[in-house]
């Protein structure tokens, strides 16, 4: 009967707890702030809806010459 | 001139990450005419050029080609078109001969050694035929790859600045090679950014800026500095 | 519908819990440490699921172009991996006490750690390209190719191991299979199950509406 | 049939550019001579352990070989801004996938025959009995490391940081192949009859058969550009 070493028991499940609640978190967090995000660009749309976005080509992403 | 548009571009719109590129565009080409599609730097051309060479997908908005959509049905599309791009195609290692050999190869087209000569000859390039691409100059390679799109004899001719780069006599040659096309039938969108000779191949100018055509007029008689004075209204308008 | 998946889910880890340390009995020969089991093995179970849903959303994906589906299949693969990184964490740490050292060439450990790095490669390849559309077709077809390898996998490792030492089934150590272990074992497979689907369903909303503030 | 012809062009035109600018190639005999040296140098005094660990180290030479080959499928075509050609060429694009893989074949095996000569010389093993079997083995591994390496090619050729994403998403899916040339490799070259080694061989061909078949029904959505 070798020794119940539940330091090991407990050392696998708490790991798994951080790294799940970790990830829980994670997404939690990025959810808020995209909430915050999406609210602040409907603020500034609805306070100038003319404005054309500048025109400025950003680098053809379809074929970036290396 | 046939009557319904070969090319037609209906609310085109194309997104790279935040910046609207092309903005509901909308544009027609007809067989056996050329338009001559002007922009500043950055304005949305080459992008158009490639939507409608089935190489970019576009975000909103229609483009077809003989009936076909360029995005939903590219297989359909891609036999029709002839494309000259900034990139000539070319192997450096490969002879032109075996160059235009392996293009038309690979395109589907049973071309047998004489078609080869002849495409050659027509571009002026018979006696460098086995010559290593390697060794030729930018103008030469331009001849080339035409010879590689006249070979497939296309419907749709997209040229991105054909006649950069070519000195006077290749331009009045490659003015020449174009005109023979449009009569062939061939509907040719061509991009460039001089107002010179080069427009006079074009039956219809357009100007490209603020992610829509700012204008579209035929020809006709205006000159160089008529043109000029067009482009600067509507091309800086919109900045 | 996804805070009830939420609730549900906690309710199965508790169950799990339950299960794990007061119902099933103290192991034979492992004494206590075998507990990791019940976390141990859905934790991977549930990565191949996760890696199966990913080869499906890919197919669905190529064929009908549905962004939807490669949004099932990122989040699906960011989960799977997350998984099967804790399955292998905790199959090391169960393995420390029972064979004395934290990794042994054990074909399932072996196969389990081949995965993850395959689907660690899945998600350097949906990072490394920035067009949506072009990284979405890309990791299709790298979903496909990598589940068709998944049983390649298991047969090359098992052959390789099986040459030298008798396959252990379910877990580092032999599998004394009585039921007295199934139902834990289960109660815990299902509560993982549904924490996979709670994750991906909040992915998923996550990234779509990453994309509505993009467009 | 146009998609023969088609792939055959590719073929040709991949193995014409590389007889003549030789760029592959030249790296490759380079770095197998390397390769021979550095393990000469580590393993050459002492026959046993070289017998031993023969079989991993020839399949490391080759795999090694393999990564630099066919990490260079589609340079030719970035270098001369000839991608846009690929995927406008009309018709089935599978037949560039099966023209650029005959060409990976080719370059490959040259280089493996050259490993394996250098090898045979320099440490003078005596291949004579596993000959027939290790031709088939290496027949098999290199198609099967060729025809997913030039699928990933297509996938990283337009993609920053290539170089490394290229065999960080290779090895991992070729671990199957690389397990069964290995031991197929050591089981001949102890003598072993091909019958010992007939499950390592039906893996690799079942793995062959499953990668070039998935490589073409996909290679049309990889090379949408």
């Amino acid at each position: 009967m070798i020794a119940d070493n539940w330091t090991f028991v407990a050392a696998a499940y708490g790991l798994t707890a951080i790294v799940l609640l970790g990830y829980w978190r994670r997404l939690a967090k990025k959810e808020r702030e995209l909430e915050a995000l999406s609210r602040r660009n409907a603020e500034r749309r609805r306070a100038e809806p003319s404005s054309r976005p500048p025109l400025d080509e950003s680098p053809l992403q379809q074929h970036p010459r290396p | 001139m046939s009557l319904d548009p070969i090319v037609r571009v209906s609310d085109l719109r194309k997104v790279f990450g935040l910046v609207r590129v092309l903005d509901g565009l909308s544009l027609d080409v007809h067989g056996g005419e050329a338009v001559a599609l002007l922009g500043a730097n950055g304005a949305g051309k080459t992008t158009l050029l490639k939507i409608l060479a089935t190489l970019v997908r576009p975000t909103r908005g229609t483009a077809t080609i003989a009936g076909h959509d360029v995005a939903r049905a590219p297989e359909s599309v891609r036999p029709l078109l002839g494309v000259v791009a900034h990139g000539a195609w070319v192997y450096d290692d490969l002879t032109a001969r075996e160059n235009l050999k392996f293009w038309s190869t690979l395109g589907g087209l049973h071309a047998d050694g004489d078609d080869l000569a002849a495409a050659l000859a027509g571009v002026g390039l018979d006696r460098v035929a086995d010559a290593r691409v390697r060794t030729f100059s930018a103008g030469m390679k331009r001849r080339l790859s035409l010879a590689r799109v006249m070979l497939a004899r296309p419907r749709v001719l997209l040229l991105d600045e054909p006649f950069a780069g070519l000195d006077q006599r290749a331009k009045k040659w490659l003015e020449e090679r174009l005109e023979a096309l449009k009569a062939s039938g061939a509907a040719l969108l061509m991009v460039t950014h001089s107002f010179g000779r080069e427009l006079g191949v074009a039956d219809r100018l357009a100007v490209l800026a603020g992610g829509r055509i700012a204008l579209d007029t035929p020809r006709g008689s205006l000159g160089p500095d008529d043109i000029q004075r067009l482009y600067a209204v509507h091309a800086e308008e919109t900045l | 519908m996804v805070r009830t998946l939420g609730w549900l889910t906690v309710a199965g880890l508790l169950a799990g819990l339950v299960m794990a340390f007061g119902v099933a009995p103290r192991e034979v020969t492992q004494g206590n440490v075998q507990r990791i089991m019940y976390v141990h093995v859905p934790l991977i179970l549930a990565s191949y699921l996760a890696f199966g849903v990913l080869a499906l959303a890919s197919i669905v994906y190529l064929i009908r172009r549905d962004a939807v589906a490669d949004r099932v299949a990122h989040a699906s693969g960011e989960v799977g991996v997350m998984f099967v990184g804790l399955g292998i964490a905790t199959g090391s740490i169960w393995g420390k006490p029972t064979w004395g050292t934290w990794w042994t060439w054990d074909a399932r450990l072996t196969s389990v750690a081949i995965l993850f790095v395959m689907y660690l490669g899945y998600l350097l390849l949906r990072g490394t390209i920035d067009d949506p559309e072009r990284a979405a077709r890309y990791c299709a077809v790298l979903g496909i190719v990598a589940a068709l390898d998944i049983p390649l996998v298991h047969f090359s490792v098992y052959w390789w191991r099986t040459l030298h030492q008798p396959p252990s089934l379910m877990k580092p150590g032999g599998f004394t299979g009585s039921s007295a272990i199934l139902w834990p074992l289960l109660v815990n497979l299902l509560a993982f199950v549904l924490l996979y689907a709670y994750f991906v369903a909040r992915r998923i909303r996550l990234l779509c509406a990453e994309a509505e503030a993009a467009a | 049939m146009s998609y023969a012809r088609r792939a055959l062009a590719v073929a040709w035109k991949d193995l014409a550019v590389e007889r003549r600018s030789k760029e592959t190639l030249n790296a490759l005999v380079f770095f197998s001579l390397l390769l021979l040296f550095v393990f000469q140098f580590t393993l050459g005094g002492d026959r046993e352990r070289l017998a031993a660990v023969l079989p991993g180290v020839l399949w490391l030479g080759f795999v090694l070989s393999a990564l630099l080959a066919l990490g260079r499928t589609f340079l030719v075509e970035r270098e001369h801004d000839c991608w846009e050609g690929l995927l406008l060429a009309p018709g089935d694009k599978s037949a560039i996938y099966l023209g650029k893989l005959v060409g990976n074949l080719a370059l490959m095996l040259v280089v493996e025959a050259l490993v394996l000569g250098l090898f045979v010389v320099f440490f003078d093993i005596d291949l004579g009995r596993a000959m027939p079997g290790l031709l088939a083995v290496v027949l098999l591994g290199t198609l099967g490391l060729a025809a997913v390496g030039t699928l990933f090619a297509a996938m990283t050729a337009n993609v920053r940081a290539r170089e490394l994403l290229f065999p960080v998403l290779l090895l991992p899916v070729q671990v199957p192949v690389l397990l069964a040339t290995v031991k197929a490799t050591e089981g001949l070259l102890l003598g072993e009859p091909l019958g010992a080694i007939a499950h390592w061989v039906k893996l690799l061909v079942a793995a062959d058969v499953i990668y070039v078949v998935v490589s073409v029904l996909t290679f049309d959505v990889v090379l949408e550009g």
